[in-house]
């Protein structure tokens, strides 16, 4: 509505935003009414100009801090959902999810640990081949989706977790996947082919396996970042 | 993984001794094949066996325990999936590697590094599991916490803003008020149906009219119905055939008043 | 989680209602899940024994009553709902310029000019019927409003126009409209279109705008009365 008005009308009481207190008061209507995380983009879109929607949900969360509903990140989305220590109060609402096998747990938990990681190294990892029925499951549940292809010959696809994921397990980012950061310094993280595979197998493999890796964080970052597109 | 060495050989010298209880453990998981999401995970279950760190695993004495499982299980005449059966012969080439001493000479990988990427490989997998388990331990949505119950959706309102200005409107009032001017002008001409039009046509028509007809008979076709029309039509039409009359062309009479007018040819043939 | 208490734990503690605080949270954390509003009783079959839920109810009610949402009692049954004064929130607005079609505008300009105008005055200037949806959408404008009513046979209604439409072509009164003579001089009624008018029909008739169809129609009509008027 502001967009009809006059370039030439005296601008700056027409655009100024709002009170901070009526800003935190708006955010926190928008993002009580939506049962999805909603990004920070798409609540300033629905926001008088000039509002300061992050100064607005770091209010929000110290608000509800300690409160019954809490306001949770979820990569670059936000949503208020149930504190989780009243979840036994919430029995009418719980949803009897599908019992995951298996398999579809651990395939789920090494995309989320390896993101972004192809078909082949899943197998690799759990020493059988994944059931197309798995990733399915796993896309379908929308935990899941395809990411960039990986640029090596055949150039696989790859698979990563979504925020619908994040959201699912409440974490704020990949980063906060429980126990990632001993499992990386471990360096069961890392992409190590079986020896024997490729051609520089001697004493120098690890040092080449250096810049790569860094190459796979970036990935990793780069895909994470692609994940709230 | 150097700290493997001592294992692995204490892992044969003690091979014997472990025969028995190793192969009723295998018999134990036998009955549980179909559990097993493969190989490497059958192997992970024999290193738990070991009851030592993964990472102090006996590869050597891993590889026994595996191969005496599948050989309990030709024996018992369970049939392997082909997976298992691979991982044996592997396993059997791997055993070898490790007991025999390291031949300079030989091609690809040493039997040591085989063995730590297998340790690697079972500790990976291990590691993925725990994690796994740490991740469904998480409180989930919908089940430890809950999203909005009464979610409300934007709804989407259409707005359109109608724009004019005083111009446009300057602009129609003007294009309104000139219509009226000229369309006069524009109007009349089109409906007249002249003299020389219908003297043009009748004198095609004429020749061929040897009986009496009635004049309406020879107005042109679109301009009888129309009574603005017929009339304009009927007008030239009685012109132009006085004409004909005048050229001695055709014979006109009208019996009565306001009878119909009719006309014939004149028979040029009889006078000449 | 409750469930996963000690069992040596004092037992009477058991039985005790948990703080007043924690029922605001069970309260306020229920409330927020259900998908229905929920009455005193439903909420408390939910809660431990002993709770009050008419004092955590209340708490609630003054905890939010200048937050962006709201603890509304609906009948019986309480719920959390947006701030009324932040309900603009809850729609996006999608805005559209149109421009008027050639028939609304033609039409609006007589009714300014002749005001009141009668609906057969208007079709006698402009030559062509006036559609009911032209006059409709001048109204729902609030260019143009109903005047008095003709005192003549049949009392038909006038047309005239508004403070609205004076504001919007910044007129102090139609009087200030410029008369034929002085559009004339001003060059507005030379660019009169060439006999057989259709063509100049092309730029302003709007094919898509929906309520003028039939005006284009009326146009079309116009077209062949001309031929053989």
């Amino acid at each position: 509505m502001t967009e009809e008005l006059p370039p030439d009308e005296p601008a700056p009481s027409l655009f100024e935003a709002p009170p901070q207190g009526e800003q935190e008061r708006m955010v926190e209507a928008i993002l009580f009414a939506s049962a999805q995380a909603l990004t920070e983009r798409e609540i300033a879109e629905r926001l008088p100009h000039g509002c300061e929607v992050r100064v607005a949900l770091e209010a929000l969360r110290a608000h509800y801090r300690d409160r019954g509903v809490a306001l949770a990140r979820v990569g670059e989305a936000w949503a208020f959902r149930t504190a989780p220590d009243l979840g036994f109060l919430m029995h009418k609402e719980a949803v009897e999810t599908r019992r995951l096998s298996r398999a579809a747990i651990e395939t789920l938990a090494i995309i989320a640990y390896h993101q972004p990681v192809t078909r082949a190294e899943i197998e690799e990892i759990r020493g059988v081949s994944v059931s197309r029925g798995t990733l399915d499951l796993l896309m379908e549940l929308e935990w899941v989706r395809i990411g960039r292809r990986r640029m090596t010959p055949g150039r696989p696809v790859t698979f990563i977790v979504t925020p619908v994921f994040l959201d699912h397990f409440g974490l704020e980012s990949p980063r906060d996947l429980p126990g990632i950061r001993e499992l990386r310094d471990a360096g069961l993280l890392d992409n190590r082919p079986p020896p024997g595979h490729g051609l520089d197998l001697g004493p120098d493999s690890n040092a080449d396996d250096g810049p790569e890796e860094d190459e796979d964080e970036d990935d990793n970052r780069r895909d994470q970042d692609d994940m709230f597109d | 993984m150097p700290e493997d060495f001592p294992d692995i050989s204490a892992g044969g010298g003690g091979a014997e001794a472990a025969s028995v209880a190793e192969r009723m453990a295998a018999e134990a998981l036998l009955v549980d094949v179909d559990g097993f999401e493969g190989p490497l995970d059958l192997l992970l279950t024999l290193a738990r066996t070991q009851k030592v760190d993964l990472r102090r695993v006996s590869i050597l004495g891993l590889a026994e325990q595996y191969l005496g499982f599948v050989a309990e299980a030709k024996r018992l005449r369970i049939e392997l999936a082909a997976d298992y059966l691979v991982m044996a012969a592997w396993l059997a080439f791997l055993k070898s590697r490790l007991l025999l001493p390291p031949d300079p000479e030989a091609e690809g990988p040493s039997g040591e590094e085989l063995a730590a990427h297998l340790a690697y490989q079972l500790e990976r997998l291990e590691a993925m599991r725990r994690a796994a388990a740490r991740l469904m331990g998480r409180d989930q949505l919908g089940r430890d916490r809950f999203v909005r119950g009464m979610a409300q959706s934007i709804t989407m309102k259409r707005r359109v803003i109608y724009d004019a200005s005083l111009i446009d409107l300057l602009q129609a009032y003007a294009r309104v008020k000139t219509r009226d001017e000229y369309e006069p002008l524009h109007v009349k001409r089109g409906v007249v149906y002249t003299m020389e039009q219908a003297l043009e046509r009748l004198r095609g028509l004429i020749p061929q009219a040897v009986n009496w007809g009635v004049l309406e008979a020879f107005l042109p076709e679109g301009w009888r119905l129309d009574p603005e029309k017929r009339r304009t039509a009927t007008a030239a039409t009685f012109a132009a055939m006085l004409e004909l009359v005048k050229d001695g062309r055709a014979e006109i009479r009208q019996d009565d008043v306001f009878a119909p007018i009719m006309v014939r040819a004149v028979r040029r043939v009889e006078h000449d």
